[in-house]
């Protein structure tokens, strides 16, 4: 076996381990929560106009065996794993019986395309400023845009957000504010439909990016005047190297080496959703119904949610430990 | 009794971690003595040959693959704090570059604290007074005082006072032996020479031994008793420093000394 | 021969105004010297007597807090004259590579870690060439050849090889152009004694097939004794002594000049060598006078109360000390 | 069919205030599958025996047989009802609607367990059995003469399955019922699979519904829709792309009046809202100590300066009730206008003195408050009786020394500037209160914790997500706002709620209380008054004197401090459609989430031409 | 100390304008103890009063002052802040060090944990944490979970530099001065972290005050504690936005930008200083 294969391969047990050992954490700490999900269903029962209360309590016992809440919680945790080797996560316990899988399913492409491009603009958009600033530090307008985008960085995003779409969609209301496309649109494929998902994105997307590009901004720029200082960009610029290409490919590109591990990491975090943009432009995907699910007591949806995120993350992690050796040839494989 | 012996010492590096499959011999069957008697032993050779990892196992931060090392007849064994606080009385090391030696943060002179009320000859903590008083009597073997030292930081000694400084304190434990891995290699030729005078002063005024490892053959002749050439983890050749290099047997060695550049007007090649 | 460099009295200080510290530190104080075509000039010192720092203004690598407070830099290329300090950045940037490159001290660490070696090249000399690029790459595979390079190495990154390789490469990286005058920092430190003997003696070899001029620097005295066929002494930001090497070694002049030679131990001979008492002045407050004399064997009431001026006392030799030239201004 | 969105006029867009449905695809209505309920599903397509109006209903009474030819007809001792049907309803998909169809809803529900109404089934129905196409007859297991009411819909009810749809059905459990099929005047057109909005069509034949018999639904298409917080809904209605908000904040509905010239809403003035037929209330734990105690609950009551809470709950837009009844249309006519008289003359004992609490003229005082106020001078009432009907009667007034008596009467002492209880420990009161769901509650909890801890006492608000299931339901609380009294809305029997305020329901400490009675109070009188309701039919007008008795015994007792009422800020945009319900045309309520709002489609008249 | 301040200040535009801001700041959070009215009291002054000169930033819906209630809920917020990220720091700190100096199994073990812990999805823990927690969810055991949630990848970055703190030779000297291994990280590796740490400590206080307003926005907090996220969410839920009380969301938003370019500001200009580059410079006096 070549080194690299080993280390992949040791790297990849140090991935499963993590990913155990945040999936049991988690596992235990939801089952802590003091929400029932049969005293929810009950709830939402009993609201439709009934309250016998012997009634409820024959309720009470058929869900609780309905839903399969039998067992103490160690015998629960190992069923849990059974299932999961199957990829089976189990049926929801707030929208029993439908799979968790399906109802993560359909809002996960949606939480992936808007948060994939935003993330991807924030890091591109951050970093280039970022890199512009660290090296040209006197610039007067780099200095300026940098400080709009620091300062719109503790922004609540919250109000940002509101911000935006008072202005984009009531002061002036040219975009779009609501949903991931128009109310009753024909949802076959088209380039219509394409076109007005595009639209709907612009806001929630926008947003993400005026108050994420700030971090990325910061990280590069500290690390450009950093990197200026550096024996082979100097020596660079004595050889007469062309600023433009010292930029792009001596300064940006050994800057890139820890900003693609952070990158990663935004990536792998992208399962976590937004739960306010989703909130505040009821944009479609998982971050709200994660919030639902944990309101619900839905421990198994919360489970599933979470264990999307945590392979998300650790994967991400895996990839740049195991791709870092490409992008960064100093980096020895051990 | 010899005060220390190396008995056949191998040392293999594992490369590629845990299952890694390359193994590099760092040191291979290597045997030689510091007997009783003090004396300055010069190691010298090529890049990679395994001068700091003998240096580093004498010194107890690595450990022979295999074969054995003795210090004052006793095996060299460290597994607790205690063992390790005694055995850094009796060998201490110094450092190859001496602007990098010191916490460029820290005050110099918090070392030679340290290193007095840690290994104080007493047994029992000394006192702040004590802790001077053994500071300024090591920095009085080379050549310093203590008021010069107190309360500076590195930048504001000259690489020759911190040098100094720093074998003062390696002399605070009263050690029998000193190891010196390439001490000179980063200063120049003036400076060289102050260290190199003082290695001397050292053996004959305290009767240490110092194991001098160093890539400068003219050094190495000038102040060792004996010297050891290696190359790519073995000994190729070893006897009295000047009789050695005033004749070097193994083409190897013949190597070494040809490619050295005299200090005097003419041509290489 | 006729003069490719002049260099006439170069002050240049780093002025560090720095958290609570305001200092001016005179690390080329008042230098003048020319370097001649095809010549090798050597510039030895202790430690932190200002060499990089001259070389640095010689090559036009001032940055702050290094500021260059007077004096001229002249360089004569291509038949013309050029004032380093008159021309404008892009002027300066037209001569790099072309007519001067520079090797800079640590020069086991220039090159760009994460790209691959052909791009260097590309990067500092393909602009420099009217030429495709394989027909560029014909030339640096035979100028590699002529290095004893490997043509392969091309494609490795920097850490795939050893120090001693790497300070070659950058070595071919500066002479790929042939270019007038290269100045090279300590190109030789922390090698192996047997590959600095290589690496010198192909620099030795390139300099005199393309009949640049060299400026080099370096503390150690041996590497001089090698290479150098001129040697200026630095001692604490000024030059004290020139000469050529054979007359340095031979006949020092200056106090300062004659420890340094006399220090030297030699392989087959076992005599004491004194060492040099005192520390090196603090340049941001130099000694007043002369600034050996604190450490000086022969000072002179003088020598504390004016500076010594740089006198010729022979073709060729130069010297500032008043042991030597006597109380003449 | 090639559209992007559907033709504005010809349709109605209505918040539904369930949010963003999590299963969206989930329709099976008679399994809590987390599909939506409110998503016009329950309004449009569903249908049951009878409906009980919230207000004043089409028919001429609050009391609608729907599916039903007729009201229930017990036998003598209430363990028999029998139901006659209507003629000619039918499904969406063609397939008439008989008794079999309720008969089928009946046993399937009671053949499997964890189907909404399967439990209140099984409890109570010992057979039942269709004894021709348009009748049915339920046997109970023991008497109730209010069997009926799980077939009535307040804000929904039992509702009747398709047989024909469900019997081919493996397990009803998992069905989805994608595609619903509507016994209703409206059938699915689209949803969004995000589940953000539903659309609902006219049926042709919507005559063969039960809805036929007001007129023909106007809007073609009806759009429940998600749209998003507080805020956004206003923008929303101000660019008049939401015509039904179901509820806003005070400061959304001010903002809204302000700046739309086509809002509607239920009071035309102050205070806009529609009073829900629920009351919210102080609720004490009267299981712990001290608040076991009625001088205890009644020294609390009388250091609430209501005025302040209504100006910080709904900023004076609020409907008072000193009593424990929901102060809707309706109840303002049966009990709270009645009993003013009672009210005034109503004294406690403080043991040092007797106090005559009640302060009947608190509405007015607010009206007064109010129209000082530039922004809202012309929109308040200035007929007293609009006035009491828009901000309530009277209510106790503050009485902090009586308050101390009474405190000092259940052990009391205060020792520097601090009350200690009995046991020499400081009062210590945490009000629990619910966060962001509902922010008048929170806020109106977060006052009264003020003005308690101005009195000398450690009170403090602390907000709770989930309220009911976290604190009311284990009774893991002390002091809470929330409401344990709703109504029928538009009919005067109590028993709604009252039923389940019986002692044999009340929880153990520890254990899960059920529904209604969060104060776990339990009273010999209170068991009494419920019996003898047990005991007689719904519209017997013994009834409401047995109301009146309950709302005497919880004056006195004060187990839950009640406010005011449930006020819900709806408000309706008239740019596209008119004739929503308002308190001049009070047919139904205008809460779009309530099954009964399926009366506006046939009352809704374009704006436009179409 | 105070030279340094003040030539930094003198010589450094970015630590004179972060002095400033954060003087400002400092000022807020004093005037915070001298507040006329209670933090916590509502409906003492006429609601939705404009900025004017009696009520500089105006008043609330829930008649209080902005001003007022603006530093209190900044000094809240501040120290929430301030005690996340000082916790935080703490365990990064321990473990980072501990990590990269140690080395072999220890290391390993530590950084399973660090990893297990940076891929747990923070949000929904923290939400599951208010449910648990209900009436004991309390500023101090909120600043305890988002500190144990926030330092997993500091600590990576502080592991990495230990990792090249461990093999530079003052390590060595230090060893072999009988130094222990607390006393090694703490006095000879500490003072090279704290560029990190303090850098770190700007991001941290941004995620956790961050985390704090969305936590509040979305109603789970402590209500009756006023804070910049408290604030935000009395304003949201009075409509403040839109129905024309902008006063009462761009103070609190002010503040926190404010805030926060102090803080960067300071930091920046801080790391300068503390940058062994600059150190070096000063070398060879
Ligand atoms: N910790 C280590 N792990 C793996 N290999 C090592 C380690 N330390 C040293 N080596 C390898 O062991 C060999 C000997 O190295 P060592 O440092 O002892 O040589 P040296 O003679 O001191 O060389 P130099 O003159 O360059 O200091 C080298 O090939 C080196 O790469
Ligand atoms: N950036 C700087 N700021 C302030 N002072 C500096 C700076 N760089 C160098 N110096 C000082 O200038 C003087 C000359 O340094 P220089 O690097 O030129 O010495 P050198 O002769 O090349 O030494 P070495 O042999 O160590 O390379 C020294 O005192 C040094 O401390
Ligand atoms: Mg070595
Ligand atoms: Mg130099
Ligand atoms: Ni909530």
């Amino acid at each position: 076996m070549t080194p690299y294969l080993i280390f992949v391969l040791k790297r990849f047990g140090q991935f499963l381990l993590v990913v155990f050992l945040g999936v049991t954490i988690t596992f235990f700490v939801t089952h802590l929560t003091p929400i029932d999900p049969v005293e929810e269903s009950i709830g939402a029962i009993t609201q439709m106009g009934q309250s016998d209360p012997n009634a409820i309590e024959l309720m009470r016992q058929s869900l609780r065996e309905l839903y399969g809440m039998q067992g103490s919680i160690w015998q629960q945790y190992l069923h849990f794993w059974l299932r999961l080797a199957t990829g089976d996560l189990g049926p929801s316990l707030s929208a029993f019986p439908t799979p968790v899988s399906t109802i993560i399913l359909r809002s996960l492409p949606w939480t992936i395309g808007l948060m994939t491009v935003s993330t991807l603009i924030t890091f591109v958009l951050g970093n280039a400023i970022g890199a512009l600033a660290g090296y040209y530090r006197k610039d007067m307008v780099l200095k300026a845009v940098s400080l709009v985008f620091i300062a719109m960085l503790p922004i609540p995003y919250y109000i940002l957000a509101f911000v935006l779409l008072i202005v984009f969609g009531f002061i002036w209301p040219v975009l779009p504010i609501n949903g991931g496309y128009e109310m009753n649109a024909n949802l076959d494929l088209s380039f219509a439909l394409v076109l007005d998902i595009l639209k709907h994105s612009i806001l929630p997307a926008l947003s993400l990016i005026l108050v994420g590009a700030g971090s990325w901004l910061i990280g590069m720029r500290a690390l450009v005047s950093n990197i200026i200082t550096d024996d082979y960009v100097v020596f660079a610029e004595l050889g007469g190297v062309p600023k433009g290409k010292i930029l792009r490919s001596y300064i940006a590109r050994n800057a890139m080496v820890p900003q693609f591990t952070g990158l990663a990491m935004s990536l792998g975090a992208i399962f976590n959703g937004t739960v306010i943009t989703e909130i505040v432009f009821g944009y479609p995907g998982i971050g709200n119904l994660l919030i639902e699910a944990v309101h619900a007591g839905d421990y198994s949806l919360v489970l599933g949610l979470s264990a999307l995120s945590i392979v998300g993350v650790a994967a991400a992690v895996f990839i740049i430990d195991v791709l870092s050796p490409l992008i960064d040839p100093r980096i020895k494989v051990e | 009794m010899t005060l220390l012996s190396l008995s056949h010492v191998t040392k293999i590096y594992r490369q590629g971690g845990m299952l890694g499959r390359r193994l590099i011999t760092a040191v291979k069957d290597v045997s030689f003595e510091i007997g009783d008697e003090p004396e300055i032993l010069s190691i010298v050779g090529e890049s990679g040959s395994g001068k700091s990892t003998v240096a580093a196992m004498i010194l107890g931060q690595a450990e022979p693959t295999e074969g054995e090392l003795q210090f004052a007849g006793k095996t060299v064994a460290i597994h607790n704090r205690a063992e390790r606080t005694a055995f850094m009385k009796e060998v201490q090391p110094v450092l190859q570059n001496p602007f990098e030696a010191f916490n460029p943060l820290k005050r110099v002179d918090r070392y030679l604290f340290e290193t007095a009320s840690n290994f104080s000859t007493s047994g029992k903590r000394p006192n702040r007074r004590e802790v001077e008083k053994m500071a300024d009597t090591a920095l009085h073997h080379v050549g310093l005082t203590l008021e010069e030292v107190k309360g500076r930081f590195p930048h504001e000694l000259s690489g020759g006072q911190l040098q100094r400084v720093a074998i003062a304190r390696a002399l605070i434990p009263e050690p029998r032996l000193l190891v010196a891995d390439e001490p000179v290699s980063m200063v120049d030729a003036s400076l060289r020479m102050a260290i190199v005078n003082l290695f001397g002063r050292l053996k004959n005024e305290l009767g240490l031994s110092i194991i001098y490892i160093t890539h400068d053959l003219a050094t190495a002749y000038y102040v060792s008793d004996n010297i050891i050439i290696m190359r790519k983890g073995e000994i190729v050749e070893r006897g009295r420093a000047r009789a050695v290099l005033d004749d070097p047997q193994h083409a190897y060695s013949r190597a070494l000394k040809d490619a050295v550049l005299a200090a005097e007007f003419g041509e290489v090649g | 021969m006729e003069n490719l460099v002049e260099i006439d009295n170069l002050k240049a200080y780093y002025r560090a105004f720095l958290y609570g510290v305001d200092r001016e530190v005179r690390a080329v104080d008042d230098i003048s010297l020319t370097i001649r075509r095809g010549e090798v000039y050597g510039v030895a010192g202790e430690s932190s007597s200002g060499k990089t720092t001259l070389i640095k203004t010689i090559a036009g690598a001032i940055r702050p807090p290094l500021r260059v407070v007077s004096g001229s830099v002249k360089f004569h290329f291509g038949g013309g004259t050029q004032d380093l300090y008159a021309m404008t950045p892009e002027e300066r940037m037209a001569l790099r590579w072309k007519h001067l490159s520079y090797i800079m001290q640590g020069s086991m660490n220039v090159l760009n870690p994460v790209r691959r070696i052909r791009h260097s090249f590309t990067d500092f000399a393909f602009r420099h060439v009217k030429l495709s690029k394989p027909v560029f790459f014909e030339k640096v595979a035979a100028h590699l050849e002529r290095l004893k390079l490997d043509l392969q190495l091309l494609d490795a990154y920097p850490h795939e090889l050893s120090g001693g390789m790497r300070q070659r490469m950058t070595i071919a990286l500066a002479t790929i152009l042939t270019p007038e005058f290269i100045i090279a920092d300590e190109p030789t430190t922390a090698l192996d004694v047997i590959v600095q003997r290589d690496v010198l003696s192909m620099i030795r070899d390139i300099q005199r097939e393309m009949g640049s001029s060299f400026l080099f620097v370096t503390h150690d005295m041996g590497v001089h004794a090698t290479v150098s066929d001129r040697i200026g002494i630095v001692y604490a930001g000024r030059l004290v002594e020139e000469a050529p090497t054979a007359k340095l070694f031979s006949a020092p002049l200056h106090p300062y000049t004659q420890h340094l030679v006399g220090s030297l131990p030699k392989i087959g001979d076992p005599t004491t060598r004194p060492s040099l008492e005192g520390r090196p002045p603090n340049l941001a407050m130099p000694p007043e006078g002369c600034r050996f004399h604190p450490r000086c064997p022969k000072r002179m009431e003088i020598c504390s109360q004016k500076v010594p001026p740089l006198v010729t006392v022979a073709p060729e030799r130069r010297v500032a000390c008043f042991a030597v030239t006597g109380d003449q201004v | 069919e090639d559209y992007t969105s559907l033709p504005r006029k010809e349709t109605l867009i209505v918040e539904n205030p369930e949010g963003t449905i999590k299963n969206p695809g989930w329709f099976n209505i008679w399994v809590n599958g987390g599909g939506g309920v409110s998503t016009g599903l329950q309004q449009l397509t569903m249908d049951t025996l009878w409906y009980i109006d919230p207000e004043q209903g089409l028919g001429g009474a609050a009391w609608d047989n729907s599916l039903a030819a007729d009201k229930p007809q017990y036998n003598a001792d209430f363990t028999e009802m029998t139901v006659k049907l209507r003629k000619g309803l039918y499904w969406s998909d063609g397939v008439e609607f008989t008794a079999d169809d309720v008969v089928y809803t009946v046993k399937t529900q009671m053949d499997h367990p964890g189907m909404v109404w399967s439990a209140a089934f099984s409890v109570q129905v010992a057979s039942v059995e269709a004894t021709d196409p348009q009748t049915v007859v339920f046997k109970l297991k023991k008497p109730n003469s209010r069997f009926h009411a799980i077939f009535t819909v307040r804000w929904n009810g039992a509702w009747i399955m398709p047989k024909h749809v469900f019997e081919k059905v493996e397990d009803p459990l998992r069905y989805d019922f994608a595609n619903p099929v509507s016994l209703g005047a409206y059938k699915l057109k689209a949803y969004d699979p995000q589940g953000k909005w539903y659309t609902w069509e006219k049926r042709d034949d919507w005559q063969r519904t039960s809805l036929a018999r007001f007129g023909e639904p106007a809007p073609k298409y009806v759009t429940y829709t998600d749209p998003g917080p507080p805020d956004k809904r206003t923008i929303a209605q101000l660019e008049h792309n939401l015509d039904i908000i179901h509820d806003n904040t005070p400061e959304g509905m001010f903002t809204l009046k302000e700046k739309s010239k086509t809002i509607d809403t239920w009071f035309p003035g102050f205070p806009f809202a529609h009073p829900d037929p629920t009351l919210p209330a102080v609720i004490f734990n009267t299981q712990d100590a001290p608040f076991d105690n009625a001088d205890v609950r009644w020294a609390l009551a009388l250091l609430i300066d209501i005025k302040a809470v209504d100006m910080a709950s709904y900023r004076g837009a609020a409907t008072l009730s000193a009593l424990g009844v929901p102060p809707t249309a309706a109840t303002m006519k049966d009990y709270q206008a009645p009993m003013q008289d009672w009210l005034k003359d109503f004294e406690i004992d403080t043991g040092k003195s007797k106090i005559k609490p009640y302060d009947p003229t608190v509405g007015q005082q607010i009206a007064d408050i109010l129209r000082k106020q530039p922004k809202f001078k012309d929109q308040i009432p200035t007929d007293p009786e609009a006035i009491s009907g828009a901000f309530g009667y009277g209510w106790w007034k503050p009485n902090p020394k009586a308050a101390g008596e009474l405190l000092e009467k259940a052990g009391f002492k205060k020792s520097g500037g601090k009350w200690l209880t009995p046991d020499g420990q400081p009062f210590k009161i945490r009000m629990t209160v619910e966060g962001d769901t509902r922010s008048v509650f929170t806020r109106a909890g977060t006052l009264i914790a003020q003005q308690w801890a101005a009195f000398g006492i450690d009170a403090k608000a602390v907000p709770a997500a989930k309220l009911w299931q976290t604190a009311l339901q284990p009774g893991d609380f002390q002091v809470a706002i929330a409401w344990s009294v709703e109504t029928w809305g538009g009919d005067p029997d109590l028993s709604f709620f009252l039923d389940s305020w019986h002692s044999q329901f009340v929880a153990k400490k520890g254990e899960v209380q059920p529904p209604r009675n969060w104060q776990r109070w339990s009273n010999p009188e209170l068991d009494k008054i419920i019996e003898r309701i047990r005991g007689i039919s719904a519209d017997d007008p013994k009834g409401m004197e047995l109301g009146k008795d309950y709302l005497k015994l919880v004056a006195r007792e004060m187990p839950t401090i009640p406010l005011m009422s449930y006020n819900v800020f709806t408000s309706m945009d008239t740019t596209y459609w008119t004739g929503y319900p308002t308190i001049k045309d009070p047919y139904t309520d205008p809460v779009p989430n309530w099954a009964n709002s399926r009366l506006m489609m046939v009352k809704l008249k374009p704006a436009q031409s179409q | 100390m105070f030279t340094i301040i003040r030539d930094l200040a003198r010589q450094n535009m970015e630590f004179l304008c972060g002095l400033l801001l954060f003087a400002v700041i400092v000022g807020l959070v004093i005037l915070s103890y001298f507040s006329p009215y209670g933090a916590t009291d509502i409906y003492l002054l006429p609601p939705d009063m404009p900025p004017d000169g009696e009520y500089w930033l105006g008043t609330t819906s829930r008649g209080q002052d902005v001003f007022w209630q603006l530093t209190i809920g900044l000094r809240n917020t501040l120290y929430f802040g301030i005690g996340v990220a000082f916790l935080s720091r703490i365990i990064s700190l321990v473990v980072g060090l501990v990590a990269g100096y140690a080395g072999g199994a220890v290391d390993r073990v530590l950084m399973a944990i660090n990893d297990s812990v940076m891929v747990i999805p923070q949000f929904p823990l923290l939400i599951l944490f208010y449910f648990v927690l209900k009436d004991n969810m309390t500023w101090v055991a909120l600043i305890v979970i988002m500190a144990s949630l926030g330092w997993s990848y500091d600590a990576r970055l502080i592991r990495s530099v230990a990792l090249g703190l461990k093999s530079r030779p003052f390590t060595t000297q230090s060893v072999y001065s009988g130094m222990t291994m607390r006393k090694i990280l703490v006095e000879e590796h500490l003072p090279y972290v704290l560029p990190i740490v303090f850098a770190t400590t700007m991001n941290n206080m941004i995620w956790s005050i961050g985390m704090e307003i969305t936590l509040s926005v979305l109603g789970f907090t402590d209500i009756e504690t006023p804070t910049m996220g408290m604030m935000i969410y009395w304003a949201n839920a009075h409509s403040a936005l839109i129905s024309g009380i902008w006063w009462w969301v761009a103070a609190p938003v002010a503040v926190i930008v404010i805030l926060f370019l102090a803080l960067f500001l300071l930091s920046m200009s801080m790391n300068e200083y503390n940058d062994p580059r600059s150190r070096l410079n000063r070398m060879g006096s």
